[in-house]
């Protein structure tokens, strides 16, 4: 239906590529999915929220979150200024399951103020946006860490965000293996499940899902408790990737996530979505980013030229979309 | 033979909404294997109570029984669980999705893979194709239904509702939007589910056929039951007289046509769309009423869409009273003293959320600006109490949301939205859907009243004998082009069947 | 002059008068730690009420007027902009409130305004001008620095937030310190990193991917974004195997500390949060008590009679105990 | 209909003065006020975008454009850094009246994409919002400021900002009246104009809208630019206020203002949505940002305790609404 991102993808690469032969190169193209698969797996968590009709403002402070609890709990030993000074190593897999823990409660604190309490999502989650950064930030101020940023992480954590998957010239860095796992996984999730088409129906039409005897309630949990994991995921990947965190970081990233699904073609009306639509909206961010710092553009020129083809990629996919009728 | 056994009990159901008692100790007893017609007044409280019965609304009080047992339905999933299935009044399409995802949304077949269980689409593509054949419908099952016709979707809802396999089935104006075919493939449907000893509860405005269908009707005025009876002991005219408290006989209003000069022509007319009209040229005169026959399909509905300028034309010509005319937009339109009443009350007709005064003031807006821009607020008011009064609009105020009027009233305020900007030529697509039979005949009046002030009218009725009853002349398309014109007094239901059936090629 | 003293004993004795503190930014690195030396530096001697501005001027404003309404006995004002400090000037004079403004310093017709304004901070340029100098020290000391033996310092920039004051001074006397020593430079790339790690190694990577092994030095306004460009430097196979390419910073931050130990990081500067938290509070309490401000009852040499200047401060793998 | 948000304004501000007696006081009401001011003026600007069913995302970016430009023309003759060193002192009016003009021109021109090229209003206003921004600070870098705060502003201008109007022990400040002579207008706008029934119209339903002879491209325009001119307005104000301006001003105020709106009873799905309901949004964060403050809270609690506010006041009210059923 919507081919027409797919080829402002591929329009903008050419042109960046004709302005700078070199931009077309393996490096730069890993760099590029590098610097999108967090993204990718924050922008799969907003779809889901979007598709069910919903928004969720709190994606980039639950980031924030869940990168300063992973971060807090996997610092090396003998690190100056440990969160905990007298923690002895935890085994990898405890922090950062209990950083997507921290994620998944607040993505059920979320879809609990909107099913239960029938707040609109985006009250719901503008306010658990402000909560969870109050939170982290007064976490992030426990003494003897004070607010100051995280770091001296653990090899074996950051090694989950800069290592690669077999050696050889190419390797394939594992965060993009993980991105491009949960990507099949929240394929399987929005096409094989009930859950999935559920989401589908509830943002196409509740008043549909309600009389075909659909427990929305249940279902908008589950689904904002997913998105709330994977954001929680990514915050884990970021801290690991950049092997730091503060309670700053993620902060926008939901700016950022709904306008990748939203120029990949999911509708804030509800309803309408696909993962490698949204895979593409990441992308074309990506290479947008990637590419105008590449080619070496003042910054301020970026912003002008990043707004400029946003609107353009969607009224091109739109005007193809109208000719039909 | 032996009386079937009660299936279905609701006892002493009230409901209130603010300023509204919907529903007034309303009783109704239902039998397994028949058909029990529940009919009355737009706003008689029947979807109301049928909306109880399946756990949309919570009744005020009451109790109700399946088998003899009290149960208690809080939601739409107790009531399917309970063997209760219904056909709402208002659709209810999941738009971007396909024909099967519609029909098993909340029930979708799935195969467990270990912990994991997946969509079964195999069996749901089988399971739906299935269905269609047993209930004889030629539908996609992978088409999305998004830009369905209205029909269609409304025959998707029936396959659904059947498809539950429930005990009860409620159908609320299930043949609304169906045409002739499909009506009578849907009573085929409902005789075989009375055979399985399904009982149904059947909604509707149409006389004809409660009196074909139903073994039993029960009769509502004012959110009170007035009485049940045996479908046999009853004529349309018994019926009309319990539902409105008063005689009704002349189903259409006597009138004498003059009919005047030529006030809008049209040469050509042709769609951008292959399979949209084409060729269409007629004339509609001063003080006339101009039918438009045919099956869905026939695209009469793009046709006056294209009139009103909400559709492109590639070619053809258009005349206002003799004058070359350009309509590009509804304003356009406007501007030639036309109106539309659209066919698609939900989609294109109301603004759920707004007020009945804006609902009904909207399109005259122009007209109520005074100095600096500014609205006459009193005349407004005014003018919107007197037309929905006029078209007996029941309604606690006019301050009431319009998504909160019973689904005839809100059509009602809609013929009075374009009644009030006083248009020569009314455009009036299925005017009487859903509407009841004293509103119905009250419509009738006024588009008399209005030829008879010289205002010319086009009206497509799928309702062959409000087609014949009330045009002047019936113009019949057939898959987009124009395959006759018939004088309306002289007209019979063959010939319009015959016409609307000539493909020209 | 810096080097905080202890209290002075007269002000301590006075009924508990209370400091409006309004910080610019609550969760800034560096302020965190001047305001946390504030409510240190106040314990036992004075009430202070720290708020958020939320990075942004009006909010300031209204913390203002709210100090304003609450009476409070002095002001300490981190302004968003330090050409606000004029109308807030103007509201403190009105309502007879001194106030101290600290870490980013209002222009000098504002400070004339009144007898009761002060400022303590640093000069944002003196910190571009030491990482600079950082850059400096090490092409000198080593040669092989400037791989393309051309005489020239091809460098590279990571900008803090666009318009910030920091930011935009730290990038100007950077560059112009390496001038200023004789050392020709040629930018190869600037770009904004928002004073972000992750910005900071995103940008990086760009930058690598365009000018691969040109790069002779990175600058980055901030340790943050440091931190950022040396991951990014890292996955380019940098500091390893004798790969090395000078990286500076700003704020001496923990985890920048520990990248100096690790010999990924040349250089940082030390903003000095201590001092200058310690320093607003003892002239802020001075000024609340009634007194003018003065080296014996604030611990600082005040300059011209209103500037308390604490130094920036150079940190290498040297002296990083110095920051610690 | 939702009278249930004045319950909570009036029970938040009888909650803070039981804590705090001197919270109930003539300064401090001003001061919410005077606080609240140019916030309602922004606020109302985004309920016309949000009530046709719009949002807009370039409001605070717009804030900061007209902020900058205003300033940069308004400054003393004799300030050492000017903006535009040759330039005499214009009419207080002319720059004022080009900064509202520039906030109307990014209106005229999100609603250009909005209605023409059909790009959904989030779309549509994030390119322009970044945009905005880039253009914004391009100016604000250009010799000889470069970048520089923009401060020694003309004291008629700061007048406008700082000033009242009456002497006595209470004098109304003019911003007060400033936003009490635009809500008042709005009010018109919206309740006795054609203008305002189409833009609720709109909202209410698009396809009936345009079926009924509104020309929805026309009204969206003027909406989008009427909305634009008051960000304009208010981000003028907003350097008046604070006698400076950066390209930072206004930040993230859009967040603010929907929130505001939504609190305030406006509908995120479009058509519906009062003026006093808009008015109480902004109060209520008004109450809440200052009240929490003037208790001395510390700021990250802050955080926690203003987003638990927004939400109940919210489900409160939402509650209230739906027992009706
Ligand atoms: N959600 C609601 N809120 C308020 N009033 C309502 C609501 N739903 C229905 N009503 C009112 O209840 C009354 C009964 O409406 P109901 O829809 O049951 O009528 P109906 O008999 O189905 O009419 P129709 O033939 O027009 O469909 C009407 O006056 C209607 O305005
Ligand atoms: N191919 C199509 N794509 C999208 N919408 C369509 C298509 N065909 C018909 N429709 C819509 O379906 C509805 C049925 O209209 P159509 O013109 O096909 O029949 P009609 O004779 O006008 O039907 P009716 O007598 O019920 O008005 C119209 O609203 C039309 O716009
Ligand atoms: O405004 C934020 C910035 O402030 C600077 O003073 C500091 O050096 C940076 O690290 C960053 O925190
Ligand atoms: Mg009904
Ligand atoms: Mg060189």
């Amino acid at each position: 239906m919507q081919h027409a991102i797919y080829i402002v993808l591929v329009v903008l690469t050419a042109a960046i590529a004709i302005y700078d032969p070199r931009f077309l190169s393996i490096t730069t193209i890993r760099d590029i999915l590098l610097q999108s698969s967090t993204r990718a797996i924050i922008a799969l968590g907003a779809a889901f929220i979007l598709i069910t009709g919903g928004v969720d403002l709190s994606t980039g402070r639950v980031v924030g979150l869940t990168a300063v609890l992973s971060a807090s709990m996997l610092q090396v030993a003998d690190y100056s200024r440990k969160f905990y000074p007298n923690m002895p190593d935890l085994p990898l897999w405890m922090p950062i399951l209990l950083a997507v823990l921290a994620g998944l409660l607040v993505g059920i604190i979320n879809g609990f103020i909107v099913a239960r309490l029938s707040v609109p999502p985006f009250i719901a989650t503008l306010g658990t946006m402000v909560i969870v950064y109050g939170v982290n930030s007064i976490y992030f101020d426990l003494k003897p860490n004070e607010s100051q940023p995280i770091g001296g992480l653990r090899p074996d954590f950051t090694e989950l965000g800069s290592g690669a998957f077999g050696t050889g010239d190419y390797p394939i860095p594992y965060i993009i293996l993980f991105a491009i796992i949960i990507a099949f996984i929240v394929w399987v999730i929005f096409n094989k499940t009930r859950l999935g088409k559920n989401m589908y129906a509830i943002g196409g039409n509740v008043n549909a899902a309600v009389v075909s005897g659909i427990n929305v309630g249940l279902n908008l949990l589950i689904l904002y408790s997913i998105a709330g994991a994977l954001y929680g995921l990514a915050g884990v990947l970021e801290a690991a990737r950049t092997g730091g965190a503060t309670n700053n970081y993620g902060n926008m990233y939901e700016l950022d996530a709904i306008a990748a699904c939203v120029v990949g073609g999911v509708s804030t009306a509800g309803g309408i979505g696909t993962v490698p639509g949204v895979l593409a909206g990441v992308l074309i961010f990506g290479v947008i980013n990637y590419g105008l710092t590449f080619i070496g553009m003042n910054p301020y020129w970026q912003l002008i030229i990043k707004g400029l083809i946003i609107v353009a990629a969607v009224a091109f996919d739109i005007r193809k979309y109208l000719t039909k009728k | 033979m032996t009386e079937p056994p009660i299936l279905l009990e609701m006892n002493n159901i009230s409901k209130e909404f603010p300023g509204v008692k919907a529903l007034n100790d309303v009783t109704l007893r239902i039998s397994a294997g028949k058909v029990h017609a529940l009919v009355g007044e737009n706003g008689a409280g029947k979807s109301t109570l049928m909306k109880c019965l399946f756990g949309i609304y919570k009744p005020d009080s009451g109790e109700i029984f399946l088998n003899g047992e009290k149960v208690d339905i809080n939601s739409s999933k107790d009531a399917l669980n309970n063997g209760i299935s219904m056909i709402h009044q208002e659709l209810h399409p999941v738009p971007h999705r396909n024909v099967m995802d519609n029909i098993w949304l909340g029930r979708f077949p799935v195969k467990s893979f270990g912990l994991f269980k997946f969509i079964d689409e195999t069996k749901m593509l089988q399971d739906t194709q299935a269905l269609f054949k047993e209930l004889e419908m030629d539908i996609k099952p992978t088409a999305t239904v998004g830009g369905m016709s209205v029909s269609k979707i409304q025959s998707i809802e029936i396959a659904k509702a059947v498809s539950f396999s429930s005990k009860v089935i409620v159908m609320d104006e299930p043949t609304s939007s169906l045409t002739g075919n499909e009506v009578e493939q849907l009573f085929k449907i409902i005789c075989d589910l009375k055979k399985r000893g399904v009982a149904i509860i059947y909604i509707s405005h149409k006389m004809e056929e409660i009196l074909e269908i139903s073994d039993e009707v029960t009769v509502m005025r004012d959110g009170r039951k007035i009485g049940t009876w045996p479908a046999a002991e009853l004529t349309t005219d018994i019926i009309i007289s319990k539902m409105v408290g008063r005689d009704l006989t002349n189903r259409f209003p006597e009138r004498n046509c003059i009919p005047g000069e030529v006030v809008l022509k049209a040469v050509d007319l042709t769609s951008p769309r292959s399979k949209s009209f084409k060729n269409v040229s007629f004339e509609l005169r001063k003080g006339e009423v101009l039918g438009i026959g045919g099956l869905v399909g026939a695209q009469r509905t793009e046709l006056i869409e294209a009139l009103f300028g909400l559709r492109a034309l590639t070619a053809g010509e258009l005349y206002v009273k003799g004058k070359k005319v350009k309509i590009n937009s509804p304003s356009d339109a406007k501007k030639h003293k036309m109106a539309l009443l659209t066919e698609e009350r939900r989609v294109t007709g109301i603004f759920p959320v707004l007020s009945i005064l804006e609902n009904t003031a909207v399109a005259k807006q122009a007209n109520y600006e005074t100095r600096f821009f500014l609205l006459n607020d009193a005349l407004r008011k005014e003018e919107t109490v007197q037309s929905i009064q006029k078209l007996r609009v029941k309604t606690p105020s006019i301050k009431t949301a319009i998504k909160n009027l019973s689904g005839g009233n809100q059509q009602k305020v809609l013929l009075a939205r374009w009644l009030l900007t006083e248009p020569e030529i009314l455009l009036l697509d299925e005017p009487t859907r859903g509407i009841d039979v004293g509103a119905k005949f009250e419509i009738y009046t006024i588009i008399t009243e209005l030829v008879k002030q010289g205002k010319s009218i086009i009206m497509i009725t799928s309702e062959m004998p409000e087609l014949l009853g009330m045009s002047d002349r019936i113009m019949v398309m057939c898959e987009g082009q124009v395959t006759g014109v018939v004088e309306g007094k002289a007209a019979t239901e063959e010939e319009i069947m015959r016409l609307a059936t000539l493909r020209m090629v | 002059g810096c080097g905080g003293s202890q209290q002075s004993a007269s002000v301590a004795d006075k009924a508990k008068a209370v400091i409006g503190v309004a910080i610019y930014k609550f969760d800034d690195t560096f302020m965190t730690g001047v305001r946390n030396a504030i409510s240190k530096a106040a314990e036992g001697k004075v009430q202070v009420d720290i708020v958020d501005s939320q990075n942004s001027q009006p909010t300031q404003n209204d913390k203002v007027d709210l100090f304003i309404t609450k009476k409070v006995n002095a002001l300490a004002i981190n302004p968003v902009d330090r050409t606000a400090a004029s109308v807030i000037i103007d509201k403190a004079k009105k309502a007879n409130i001194p106030v101290v403004f600290l870490n980013r310093e209002p222009l000098p017709e504002d400070m004339k305004k009144w007898d009761k304004v002060y400022y303590v901070g640093a000069r944002a340029e003196e910190s571009g001008t030491i990482s600079g100098q950082l850059i400096v020290d090490y092409w000198k000391a080593h040669p092989e620095m400037d791989k393309n033996k051309d005489g020239v310092l091809q460098y590279v920039m990571l900008k803090g937030e666009p318009g910030h004051q920091d930011a935009e001074l730290r990038t100007k006397f950077s560059v112009k310190a390496v001038e200023d020593a004789g050392i020709k430079v040629e930018k190869l790339a600037e770009d904004t990193g928002m004073w972000d790690r992750v910005k900071g190694q995103e940008k990086m990577a760009a930058f690598l991917a365009a000018n691969g092994d040109k790069i002779e030095a990175v600058f980055a306004n901030n340790d943050d974004m440091a931190l950022g460009a040396i991951e990014a430097l890292k996955a380019k196979g940098y500091f390893k195997d004798g790969k090395y390419i000078p990286v500076v910073g700003v704020d001496a931050t923990a985890p920048a500390l520990k990248a100096l130990e690790d010999g990924t990081l040349l250089g940082t500067v030390l903003n000095d949060a201590n001092n200058q938290g310690k320093a607003t509070l003892n002239i802020a309490n001075a000024l609340a008590q009634g007194l003018t401000p003065n080296k014996e009852n604030t611990g600082f040499d005040i300059v011209d009679g209103k500037y308390v200047w604490i130094s920036y401060k150079k940190i290498t793998k040297e002296n990083m105990n110095d920051a610690k």
